[in-house]
């Protein structure tokens, strides 16, 4: 089988709360995994085990194991920072570096220890090509980036994280703060993503779910209810739990 | 490559903690340094009695007393005026360019050194308005000293209510000066009475100011009107390790002195900051 | 308490169940004038189609405002479109039961050629397996409705019988030939009836339990 | 409904006139620190600009001798000048990387609990009155130079810059600290989520994030030590000589006024001489000011 | 360049198009069949029925699924709706071709009892009202959508002169009676395929113009 | 014709950029009337129009007549303070204040001259269980409101807001920081509300405003574009511009 990922018996704690609970699944390579489920349900910290972003966070603790390309990323001999190259993230709100649109893109090469200004120039031209940006900003590449639209910027995050090449891209709500315009074409740019990447995404909103998705996973309570082909989960999922949350029939 | 940077962020974080622990390190040097020395001089007496012999002996209760008198005088000038100020530019003012303009002015009035409002004080206070060298000079002084903390703190105080609450209030139905009476200053208050706390320990400690309007080297008397020149606490350390006549002798009384302005000083600001940082997690 | 959404689907469930009840009501009444040779109550059937056109267009509009509105998923889903396809049958078989009354006017109080006994017993096989459909929506009941797709070979069954039957009759003398061929009309028409009301339980099985059991044996 | 309705209806016509009447009262309070401002002016030029019927501009900036009491009175402030200078680069060089570290420390390495220790340590030292500053270095730094540095006496332009440095360093670091820590978490996840780490993200991300904060800071921190007087005073020796070596005593502009402004006859040359240093120190700061204010409104603007 | 939204509505009018071929093709060679006794092309006819039926549910599926994920509304939805009911229709189309074939390969090589003229003629206007119907579709031609409804007036009278016909030639002969009632029985169908057409016909409208025009006028 | 609110030829000003431009729209009595758009189309400056609560915002402008019972709101001699006590609001952002449960229903009755102890806790009661929110607070009214979770503030807000008495209530985006299950809560609720207050809804999201209104209203760049029955508007819009965005086509 392809799966890219593979998530085992995951638990996670702040501090002494557990947020989630035995997580167990796997997502296949070059397909879009989503993430629902109410607040709090524990998707996001879900979603930031995968590049252990939590990791950062102090008095938190995880259980379990995450294999990527059968590699354990909890193993203590693999690097946190490849790690974060290879899996990279998007967040809700749009968050560009307050610099230039280039060098927002730049940036990671840089840190990744590209030097070839030509090889720099050259991956910020495609990265801005594949998240269809270049047309709208290539005249304006040394302007601020905060210049940027909502939504543009949230593209211009997109890029900035397929710059240093991931393999995997986490988006926790990457849409939510958005237009709906803006987030018709960040769905579109998710569909062509997906191609080249996989890609987990969390959000709140259950169509965008079916909209984008190959997979759904429901979350409920920090445990993972239920994950199943994305069309089946709308049309006729397995487990009750799933039925009312995604018909709305919820407490 | 990933070996280099590791390398280059372990030589930072050092530099890092090194730096902090210099600043940390003078600190506790001197507040320890001073408050090993003074220690002894501290006593009932000390703080109860008028100055003897030249001041090589008895207490400093009229330096306490004029110390007092002075950040009570400064804040009955600063605080009124200040926290009206506050209200009228984060609530009234409508045009940005008032706002903008009165706001500069603050942000200099802060920046002017203190030996110049103290030669400011002198020239209106003292000699034009012939207050003399005085309680009111010097609080008139201190108070305006003190204005922009107080704007400051307080507007800070009012920023932080959210907008949310003033649409909510007026959405009522609510007046203006019903919403900031009501929903606005109740909000703010710790906010406020933080910069009060600020400013009250920042009256106590100056001494530039006060030396030009205000105080004494030597008082026989505590003060009975505000007409009267007074001892301070900054002014008599500085005058007894500097001007004394027995300056080594009374070393002993100049770290106890500084023990007590410390501690008045710090005792404000603490209360000051506890306030700042209960309202800021409130707020949040 | 009902949400807004559960009341909404409500509505359009006494709907379709009224649709139902009507469609049923035709059936039964238009073998039943035929039977009695009511020339009356077939016309009344007849003149009642519209009534039943009205409620389809009525339900259908219903389901779109309920698609647009709520965006519904999983069974929600299921159920609309499910009420979207069986909307049309039941509209079909209401037609087809008007069909039965034109025959009948047709007929024009002639004596029959041979007591009926087939043709009502088509009919009441068609309403019971109207009736099974719909309670296997209302009780979520798969068995029902599968019990309904059975019971549609019986139909085809005495319509293949009736056919015959009437094919004989027509071979004996050519006078019997027109009413011959009204019934036959109207043995197809229920057998029509019957085919439709499986597509109903095919439906509710859709609707019940996600899966497509339509053409899954081949047709007849 | 509409009884209750009535109840509500019947209100207050006069809490709008009110209204309008606070409004007028604010604005009038509002303005006092403007005419406040505008009166020091008037104060500081009406009581120092006679000066210059008596000494030219020139002669009284550049000139390197200041004598105010001699028989025959020079008031030349270059030496001052300088001394002001000196000691503001100094201090500021002291300052400004310590400051920094402080900040640093505090907003991205320490752990919440250190971080509120930490914060209010620093907090105190800005609390600390300038005075008790310069007795400090008066009384415990001034003989250890003596004693380890060969020095003939303690008080000096390098003890008033430490000193100096000392005062502001809280405010520098709890202006940058503010601004450092203002840099939204999210850029900083960004920056990890790229693969980077700790150390690379400060300084390519959080850094020039906080940059016009912390110059504003920086700013500030050197228009206080300009314009500090009692330390200076204190522990700066007093010389009006142009110094020339880190150890020579020094006279500063502020100092000047405050050692001097008690012999000062009310109305003589001497006293003129003094308020036009003032008008000089005050056009100083208030310039620094301006420059402070400007970065400070760039820096918010870009944070939105 | 086409979003994915409008991707994934072209595909569905793609099969749904495939679809119409299929089904036109079936009504074409379906009559062929019967006027040169062809019971090998009818036998492929019934045969082929089963792929069509795959392709009904495969756009049952991809529109539901579009409704998930689309969330349509407007134009967008009315379309997917059309198609979800002409979806029917067309399978039954079909249905009925296959039908017409089951009679072909009922008569069995026999010599027809007349040229068959009229019933040709009906199933060409059948394929030209479905023609008509999806171009109208393409075109969002509202007049062409409702000359269907028009054509299928035609059909009607064709297969009321045919029932007539051959009620006569039954009377004449009862050798003739067999056939007769295949044929009888061909026209039905074919006029039913009109009746669904003219569904379709009508479904087009309500795609296009967002009206109903259903049982505007009585239905014959 | 029972309309509640009359708008003629509203434009509106910030400064010299024109956010709305002649809009002439009704809103009839006991209807909800959903307001939707692309991002800075001008919803929310619209609504604040028919509270006057642009007026504290410096440097703007309106010209054109809103009515409401036929009267004149920017008259000289209409009382804004009254205007907004029968028009109330209800905010993107829940925005209790930061009193008990009970005062903050109260505060509303007290600004506005209602002494009465019995008066006010007989409101308090009424109007947090026309939000349905009663039962889950009763136990601690003298609780912050802080407390609650973010659906329940948002209850609570707009329980202050009818515990006035208002007539009309303006809603901005009253749902879009909520999560769905407390977004359900709000729209059943508006559907409660409807029977007794005209109602105005500025929303981002399509479909709420196919779920709980009955005229909806689109706006686009400022103005207009069309205003019809919810469901004419979502099935078959007489505007293409409508259509394209109600479909997704923008742009
Ligand atoms: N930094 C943190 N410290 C302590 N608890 C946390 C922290 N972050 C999240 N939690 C808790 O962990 C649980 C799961 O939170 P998480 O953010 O993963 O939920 P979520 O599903 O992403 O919710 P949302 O949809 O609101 O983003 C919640 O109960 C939350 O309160
Ligand atoms: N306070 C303000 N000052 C200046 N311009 C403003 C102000 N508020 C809004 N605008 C401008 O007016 C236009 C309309 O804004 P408005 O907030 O009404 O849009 P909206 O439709 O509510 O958008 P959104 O859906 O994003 O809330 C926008 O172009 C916006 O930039
Ligand atoms: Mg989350
Ligand atoms: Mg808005
Ligand atoms: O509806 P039918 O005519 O195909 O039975």
């Amino acid at each position: 089988m392809n799966d890219k990922i593979i998530v085992k018996d995951v638990s996670f704690f702040y501090g002494n709360n557990q947020a989630i609970k035995d997580i167990n699944l796997s997502a296949e390579q070059n397909s879009v995994l989503a993430l629902i489920g109410p607040s709090g349900c524990g998707k996001s910290t879900f979603l930031r085990c995968i590049n252990r972003m939590n990791d950062i966070i102090p008095a938190t603790r995880m259980t379990g194991e995450i294999l990527i390309d059968q590699d354990s990323i909890y193993s203590p001999k693999y690097d946190v920072t490849t790690l974060r190259r290879r899996v990279g993230m998007v967040f809700q709100k749009s968050n560009p570096f307050p610099k230039s649109i280039f060098d927002n893109i730049a940036y990671g090469l840089k840190i990744n220890g590209v030097k070839d200004k030509y090889e720099i120039e050259n991956t910020v031209e495609k990265s801005l090509k594949s998240t269809a940006l270049w047309d709208e900003v290539k005249d304006r590449l040394n302007k601020s980036a905060m210049g940027l639209s909502g939504g543009q910027q949230q593209r211009l995050c997109i890029a900035r994280t397929i710059a240093v090449q991931p393999e995997v891209i986490l988006m926790d709500e990457p849409a939510s703060a958005l237009d709906p315009i803006s987030t018709q074409k960040i769905e579109e740019l998710i569909q062509e993503l997906k191609k080249n990447y996989t890609i987990i995404i969390v959000t709140h909103n259950m169509q965008q779910a079916a909209r984008v998705s190959d997979y759904t996973a429901f979350f409920y309570m920090g445990e993972l209810i239920e994950i199943n082909k994305t069309e089946k989960i709308f049309t006729k999922p397995d487990k009750i739990m799933t039925e009312n949350y995604i018909t709305g029939k919820f407490g | 490559m990933k070996r280099k940077s590791e390398l280059i962020q372990m030589t930072g974080f050092f530099l890092i903690r090194t730096g902090t622990f210099i600043v940390i390190a003078f600190l506790f040097l001197m507040l320890g340094y001073i408050f090993t020395k003074g220690i002894s001089a501290i006593s009932w007496g000390f703080l109860t009695e008028m100055p003897r012999n030249e001041m090589t002996k008895g207490g400093i209760l009229p330096a306490i007393v004029g110390t007092f008198y002075l950040m009570i005088g400064a804040s009955l000038i600063s605080i009124p005026v200040g926290i009206i100020t506050a209200i009228y530019l984060t609530e009234y003012a409508k045009s940005p360019k008032v706002v903008k303009i009165i706001r500069l002015g603050i942000n200099n009035l802060a920046g002017v050194p203190s030996v110049v409002f103290g030669l400011f004080g002198l020239s209106l206070f003292v000699i034009f308005l012939e207050f003399g060298t005085s309680i009111l000079a010097g609080s008139l002084t201190l108070g305006l000293l003190n204005l922009p903390v107080i704007i400051r703190s307080t507007e800070e105080a009012l920023h932080v209510v959210p907008g949310t609450y003033r649409e909510a209030s007026l959405s009522l139905g609510a007046t203006k000066w019903q919403t900031i009476y009501k929903i606005i200053i109740p909000n703010a208050l710790p906010g406020i009475m933080t910069g009060i706390m600020l400013s009250l320990g920042r009256a106590a400690g100056e001494t530039a100011p006060v030396m030009f309007t205000a105080a004494a080297f030597y008082t026989p008397d505590l003060p009975v009107s505000v007409f009267n020149e007074v001892m301070a606490l900054p002014y008599h350390i500085y005058v007894m390790a500097t001007a004394g006549t027995h300056i080594q002798a009374t070393r002993h009384l100049q770290y106890g002195t500084a023990i007590v302005l410390i501690s008045l000083v710090l005792t404000l600001n603490m209360a000051g900051l506890i306030l700042r940082y209960r309202f800021r997690k409130k707020m949040k | 308490m009902l949400t807004h959404l559960e009341m909404d689907l409500e509505q359009i469930k006494i709907k379709i169940f009224r649709m139902a009840d009507y469609a049923m009501e035709a059936v039964t009444s238009s073998v039943s004038a035929l039977k009695n040779s009511d020339t009356v109550l077939a016309e009344f059937i007849v003149k009642n189609d519209e009534e039943i056109n009205r409620l389809e267009i009525e339900i259908d509009d219903e389901c779109i405002k309920f698609l647009v509105t709520r965006q519904p998923a999983a069974s929600d889903l299921r159920f609309i479109l499910a009420m979207l396809k069986i909307n049309t049958d039941l509209e079909r078989i209401a037609d087809l039961a008007s069909n039965i009354a034109k025959e009948t006017i047709r007929i024009n109080g002639a004596p029959l050629i041979k007591p009926l006994i087939d043709i009502p017993r088509m009919s009441e096989i068609a309403v019971k397996m109207i009736n099974t459909a719909f309670i296997s929506i209302t009780e979520k009941n798969v068995e029902k409705a599968k019990s309904v797709i059975e019971m549609d070979r019986e139909i085809d069954e005495l319509n293949t019988q009736i056919y015959r039957e009437l094919f004989t009759y027509m071979g004996e003398s050519s006078k019997n030939i027109s009413q011959s061929l009204s019934l036959i009309n109207v043995a197809k028409s229920l057998e029509r009836v019957g085919d439709h009301t499986k597509n109903i339980a095919e439906r509710a099985v859709y609707y019940i339990q996600g899966e497509e059991i339509r053409h899954q044996k081949p047709k007849v | 409904m509409t009884n209750e309705n009535k109840k509500i209806e019947t209100r207050k016509t006069n809490s709008l006139f009110f209204d309008v009447l606070i409004e007028k009262f604010f604005l009038i309070v509002g303005l006092t620190s403007l005419f406040i401002l505008f009166t020091i002016m008037v104060f500081l030029i009406k009581e120092g600009i006679p000066l210059f019927k008596t000494v030219g501009v020139s002669d009284f900036i550049f000139g390197k001798e200041w004598y105010p009491t001699s028989d025959n009175p020079r008031f030349g402030i270059f030496p001052l000048i300088l001394s002001s200078l000196y000691i503001t680069i100094i201090a500021s060089l002291i300052a400004i990387p310590l400051s920094l570290s402080v900040a640093i420390y505090i907003s991205e390495l320490a752990g919440s609990t250190v971080k509120e220790i930490v914060k209010p340590l620093i907090e105190i030292i800005a609390s600390i009155p300038s005075v008790i500053i310069g007795f400090f270095g008066m009384v415990v730094v001034a003989p250890f130079l003596i004693e380890h540095f060969d020095v003939d006496s303690g008080l000096n332009l390098f003890n008033a810059s430490l000193m100096l440095s000392f005062m502001v360093i809280p405010t520098i670091a709890s202006i940058s600290e503010d601004a450092i820590s203002s840099v939204p978490m999210s850029l900083k996840e960004a920056s990890y989520a790229l693969g980077a780490n700790r150390w690379e993200t400060i300084i390519h991300i959080v850094i020039p994030a906080s940059l016009s904060g912390i110059w504003t800071a920086i700013i500030l921190g050197i228009s206080r030590i300009i314009g500090e007087t009692m330390i200076v005073l204190m522990v700066a020796g007093g010389a009006t000589i142009i110094p020339s070596s880190l150890f020579d005593p020094v006279r500063p502009l502020t100092s000047n006024i405050a050692a001097e402004m008690a012999e000062a006859a009310v109305g003589g040359v001497h006293y003129r001489a003094l308020f036009a240093i003032g008008i000089m120190l005050f056009i100083l700061t208030f310039i620094f000011n301006l420059i402070a204010d400007y970065l400070s409104n760039k820096y918010k603007f870009k944070m939105n």
